[in-house]
């Protein structure tokens, strides 16, 4: 299975109407261990994001995913603004003059995206970030692919993989980010990037699904 | 939430020009960037600082610009550190030809926004090195964590690499002065209220009629631990013990104290709490030098405060003393 | 009631020595006496200026004693006026021999102990007179009533008063200049949330949610009538179509613009409401020519604004721009 | 009858317990109309009147009150201090090198304190302060002595007088004093000055009957 330049851009979509809609609860999650943003954080750049998608309507999914990327940077701010703005920077590159992409595209996209929001954080897996969520996630896929298993049920296992991992940043203490202040204290809540990653993972699952 | 505000989306650019109309004679605005640079900038042949920040801190980072402290100050969304093209506009717009050096605070965000910056401006060939701000010792430092965050000690940073800058030094001379200060100076806060961001509407934790937090940030973030509210003397006795030993200060150390407000709290409070500040010092035999007392690095309308202690050597003293003239901070060389 | 003390029956002088702790080469406090004078006084062949009421409107007065500005402030229980005991000493402290302008903020309680220590210091041959600044327009003026208050309109009387004073000018020359500052000045006041005096351990009013507070005083009083809470344009049009009718102030007319904060108010939203301040100006031809943004004139923690138009001409520009130096006034000169 | 110059020293100390178990009714009905410091203001300035008390325990009635006006004056501020402390100064002079003092001395002195209070205050009846519990009590302690009734009972109709104009000014608008600014709004609040006043004349009178 394929899918082309049009339904990543409805991928997007559907992500910044999850965001949209998870704005408040992003918010409350980041309240508790953090400065109370995220969700906002992550709305304003998603709906600049949307703003920016008619201009890219029939470029390539590279070009698309960079500017995608580069409104983050320049719009999120915060922790949340350069780690997925590196991401779909990064996701963009790989995916350079690209109108169509399969299994093993994505899962080089994904890769790269990850390792972008490694390298720009410093961070590492078990450290209560989105990396947590990511990670398994794209484990999972990798497997799946591996396997050669059908490109919906693939992203559809990573979204669960993702879930699980969301779930776990509550047993764990933070040491990245503004919530490694708190220490112990961290322990018990679910780390808003986990979530968001969770959010933007089952976005693009959805839309893939629905295909 | 009760705000004298019109809109959660454009209450920063809003303050932006409310600054602008009140004090052209100290800052203009970069044309579509929330980004206050000195009036005259860039200083030729002058190195030039470049801060910033959430919205929400003020007068911090904007109060700061003008001669003998910063030249551009960056201003991002209420607590989220600013983005990457915004810095790079303003190192852009102050590069007096003498290389731009960026104070950042110590938080993920800031770091990962002003490097990413700064590499866009080395791309420009610019000259740009940054200094990161952790005085803050209620978090512990850890090689695992993040490490401290940056708060009100900030403001020493802005004033005496400001005025090294000011004094015609060059970047490597004007870094290690700045991160003389940053070796130096410690701090760690407390708040008795939570504040609101505007765009959540709702406080950020909240604390019964009887507690308060100890250790906070300036960004609403809970603090280390929670506790039953205290007499000033025993707060400010709570905090002082931290720092005091984290340098530490000892006998015969020279200081310079800041007692900050977190933007609810009374002036009236903050000198309560200088008092017994100097009261403790003079104890222990470390001298005070200079106290500032007042609102520096807010949080909002959060009630509470901070204090800072920054050990000075000749040349920090120096450097403090010389003149500077902002929006905030104002020394006529005294 | 939570709050950064000790104990309420000692604030008052602990926040004395707080300040005298922070700021000796400014300010030294009368032993006995909650008064502090330029650490310089008496200023030999200076008139001197002496200005006071309640505590819990710091910076004021304390924070306006130095060089072109104020001699003694003399500090009462807050919110309430001084006594004449101690408006006395402050008046024998710093007469240097040119005689004493005092400049009392027209409450009833403030002017009659000031009228008190006028009398006692007239009687020891010390030259006192007094003016008396009204310039909340909030308050119907009328023969018959106690007439308007003094609001932060107080701060420039100090300020063009006490440069009328440096640059050497008599006593009826310095009355004559705040008198023409009084002449000249306007200010209205609103609150979002009430405050509590320590002693009395709960809000002086209670405010609902949605509701504010406009036409208030300085001393947690009520104001003239209570609305819901609006956006801040249209609070600020609210106020300042009070102000300007009220001289009035007219296309053409220059002015300075005190946009104050009450002491809970984050310096954001007072930049949000100076914004529109200079935009309604800007509009009906008025032009701007100095503003001051900051927390000048406060009532406690008391979440508010006020906001205070001064009419300028040569004389009161000359005297505005001249150098002070105190702890919360300074001005190099520009 | 007469009293003595130790009755008066009790009379003092009895208004400074009224006064210290009033002082939050006190500052509660000035939190309406005022700023909410008239109880707090009274009780420091009685406060430290009883810690004066013990030097002038054998002066006359004049050294007394004058010692009592000015501890007032120096203790109390606000508007309230100035008012009761040269109301308690010029009962001194009319009071002066006296060590009993009658019906018609407590008169004079009456007289003499609430002159000083107009004078010091620039107010008449009806402007909604302490005078409009004082002037009626002075009518009626003045109709009550020219009919020849005892002092005990003179004192109580003047407490009496002196609770009616107290409620009275519940009725009426303040034109002096910090009420003032309120306008219409201060209806229906009683003035704390008034209240005060009534208290300080009922702790006197409270003695008087108890000799
Ligand atoms: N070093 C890091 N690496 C990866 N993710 C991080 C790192 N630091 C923070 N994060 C993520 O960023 C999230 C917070 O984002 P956000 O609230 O938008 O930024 P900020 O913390 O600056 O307010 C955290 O929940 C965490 O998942
Ligand atoms: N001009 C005046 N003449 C007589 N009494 C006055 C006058 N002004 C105020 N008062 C009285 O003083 C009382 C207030 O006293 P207080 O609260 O102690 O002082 P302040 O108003 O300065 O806070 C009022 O309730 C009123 O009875
Ligand atoms: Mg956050
Ligand atoms: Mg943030
Ligand atoms: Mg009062
Ligand atoms: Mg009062």
């Amino acid at each position: 299975m394929t899918i082309n330049n049009i339904n990543v851009i409805d991928i997007i979509k559907v992500m910044a109407n999850a965001i949209a809609e998870n704005k408040e609860y992003l918010t409350e999650l980041d309240s508790a261990i953090g400065d109370a943003d995220h969700g906002i954080n992550m709305d304003r750049g998603m709906q600049a994001v949307l703003g920016k998608l008619p201009s890219v309507e029939d470029k390539d999914i590279g070009t698309v995913l960079k500017t995608v990327g580069m409104t983050l940077v320049s719009t999120v701010g915060g922790a949340s603004g350069p780690l997925y703005g590196t991401a779909f920077m990064r996701a963009g590159q790989a995916a350079a003059g690209k109108m169509e992409i399969d299994e093993k595209d994505i899962l080089a996209i994904f890769e790269a995206a990850l390792q972008g929001i490694k390298e720009r954080g410093k961070a590492v897996a078990g450290e209560k970030t989105m990396i947590d969520a990511l990670e398994p996630a794209l484990k999972s896929y990798r497997d799946a692919v591996d396997n050669n298993i059908g490109l919906a049920e693939a992203l559809n296992r990573a979204v669960y993989a993702a879930k699980e991992g969301m779930e776990y940043t509550k047993n764990i203490i933070a040491t990245k980010g503004r919530a490694s202040y708190l220490g112990e204290r961290s322990i018990g809540h679910q780390d808003p990037g986990a979530t968001s990653s969770y959010l933007l993972l089952q976005a693009a699952a959805r839309v893939v699904n629905s295909l | 939430m009760k705000k004298l505000i019109n809109d959660p989306n454009t209450v920063v650019e809003e303050m932006m020009e409310g600054i602008v109309q009140a004090y052209p004679q100290y800052v203009r605005k970069l044309e579509g960037f929330n980004v206050l640079v000195r009036a005259d900038a860039p200083v030729s042949g002058k190195v030039a600082l470049v801060s910033g920040g959430g919205s929400g801190h003020e007068p911090a980072h904007g109060g700061y610009v003008g001669k003998g402290m910063l030249d551009g100050a960056v201003a991002g969304a209420v607590f989220t550190s600013p983005t990457p093209d915004a810095i790079y506009e303003a190192i852009k717009a102050v590069d007096g030809g003498a290389g731009v050096l960026l104070v950042v605070k110590n938080y993920t965000g800031d770091v990962m926004n002003f490097d990413m910056a700064k590499e866009m401006a080395e791309m420009d060939g610019i000259k740009v090195d940054s200094i990161v701000v952790n005085d803050d010792v209620a978090v512990e430092n850890s090689t695992w964590t993040t490490g401290r965050r940056g708060i009100a000690g900030t403001v020493f940073v802005h004033k005496i690499a400001g005025a090294a800058a000011d004094k015609g030094m060059a970047l490597e001379e004007v870094k290690r002065v700045g991160e003389k200060v940053i070796a130096n100076v410690r701090s760690m806060g407390m708040a008795l209220t939570p504040c609101t961001v505007p765009a959540a509407g709702k406080p950020s934790f909240t604390l019964a009629e009887n507690e308060m937090e100890i250790g906070i940030g300036i960004h609403g973030e809970p603090g280390t631990h929670r506790e039953s509210v205290k007499p000033a003397d025993e707060v400010a006795d709570e905090l002082l013990n931290k720092i005091l030993v984290d340098l530490p200060y000892e006998s015969g150390d020279e200081v310079a104290v800041m007692v900050n407000g977190m933007g609810g709290t009374p002036l009236m409070e903050l000198y309560v709490i200088n008092r017994h500040v100097a009261s403790v010092l003079k104890d222990k035999g470390i001298k005070v030098y200079k106290t500032f007392v007042g609102e520096y690095m807010t949080s909002l309308e959060m009630q509470g405060a901070s204090i800072t202690l920054l050990k000075l050597d000749d040349e920090l003293k120096g450097l403090l003393d010389a003149p500077s003239d902002t929006i905030a901070f104002k020394n006529f060389g005294r």
